[in-house]
């Protein structure tokens, strides 16, 4: 399941949801919320490219399927403008031996990170900027290919 | 071809969307952006610095040297920030 | 917050327990269900060891804490009679950072694994017989180390 | 001392939990499980293999060379299959 959308999501819901199959063995899920290390920041507002963005999510999770077993992949990601403590990702997979789903979790963020077309911008007080990749993220991506 | 513009790309361009007619010899993502530079100091300010530009052809990744035609759907961008 | 329990666990509101933090940034969890590979699976009892067991989950969390910046560990582990689809084992890790939260959540579930005084008994009709342990989770677990 | 045994070695002594008064000389876990093999034939028998036997002295793991004496809690036990 792929949802992109403007709403907030029940983590734990998504969470249970995946729960639903006897032979699932195994749930890992990541849960990302808007941060504020600053403790200055207004909002934080998530552009991104309508069709690209579903089409690469898609592409993400057949991916993650084609490398693990997995019965079950769930990507939510929320655009549009947030405040700090805001969920804006939730990813799952289930499969039946947690490593599987552990590393497809994890994969899929890391992917999710460089190739989704979401841009964020940051909002302190009456000042906008638009946050800068992180090389960090280009790394942690790379550990898959 | 559709062209569309993100994040501070679009706020350079003016504009999130354009549609144009495209030259025949244009056959290449970086002959698209030579191009496109000569349209309005905007667009050559969006492009001035093609290290922080990423490029999607028919919503798929793409690189300078990826083909483009006239029915194409082009998008340009800031490396993305999402999750 | 450790537990050590017969009773079943809601694993959506254990996360949506988690999420509770403005500062979060991430959340990790995993979910480990009984399954029945075999399809002939009547039950699993997991017996264990009071008073150690809950000794070392919190030396499990205390050693995740101080590997990586968390600002919560959750461990929820069944005892008793389970058939299958039942829940077993919820670890949830929080950290500002998703590297942090997954690997701590894995590192979790892998000394967890080798370390949490736990032993599983099937039941395939009349039969039972204990679950030997896998050199697979040996393996998992000296990542580590 | 407060012994405890789990799983199959609890079967197979026939109890899962016993006290007893650790006799002076003994001081390691390895000439403990010596000491208790000679206790009945069903002790004799949890502790044939001991490459299938895992030890908690005090509800922290151990070897078969660490200290014992005899106000201590050991535990004997497979190799662990929780989570």
């Amino acid at each position: 399941m792929i949802r992109v959308q403007t709403e907030d999501f029940d983590a734990g819901a998504l969470l249970n949801g995946l729960m639903d199959d006897p032979a699932a063995g195994a749930v890992a899920t990541f849960t990302g919320t808007v941060r504020d290390d600053s403790g200055t920041l207004t909002a934080l507002t998530l552009e991104h490219y309508p069709g690209m963005t579903e089409k690469q999510l898609q592409a993400l999770a057949d991916e993650a399927r084609r490398r693990w077993p997995l019965s079950a992949v769930v990507i939510v990601h929320r655009h549009g403008r947030l405040v700090p403590g805001d969920r804006i990702v939730f990813v799952g997979t289930r499969s039946a031996h947690r490593a599987a789903a552990f590393a497809a979790c994890e994969f899929l963020m890391d992917w999710l990170k460089t190739r989704a077309p979401f841009w964020k911008q940051e909002q302190h007080g009456d000042s906008r900027s638009w946050v800068e990749a992180k090389s960090s993220d280009d790394t942690a991506a790379d550990r898959w290919t | 071809m559709d062209l569309f513009y993100f994040a501070w790309l679009r706020e350079k361009v003016g504009t999130g969307s354009e549609q144009c007619a495209l030259p025949a010899e244009i056959t290449t993502v970086a002959a698209l952006i030579d191009w496109l530079k000569t349209r309005s100091p905007g667009h050559a300010t969006a492009f001035a610095d093609l290290a922080l530009v990423r490029v999607a052809v028919n919503q798929d990744h793409a690189g300078l040297d990826a083909p483009v035609r006239d029915s194409d759907e082009v998008a340009f961008f800031p490396p993305v920030t999402g999750g």
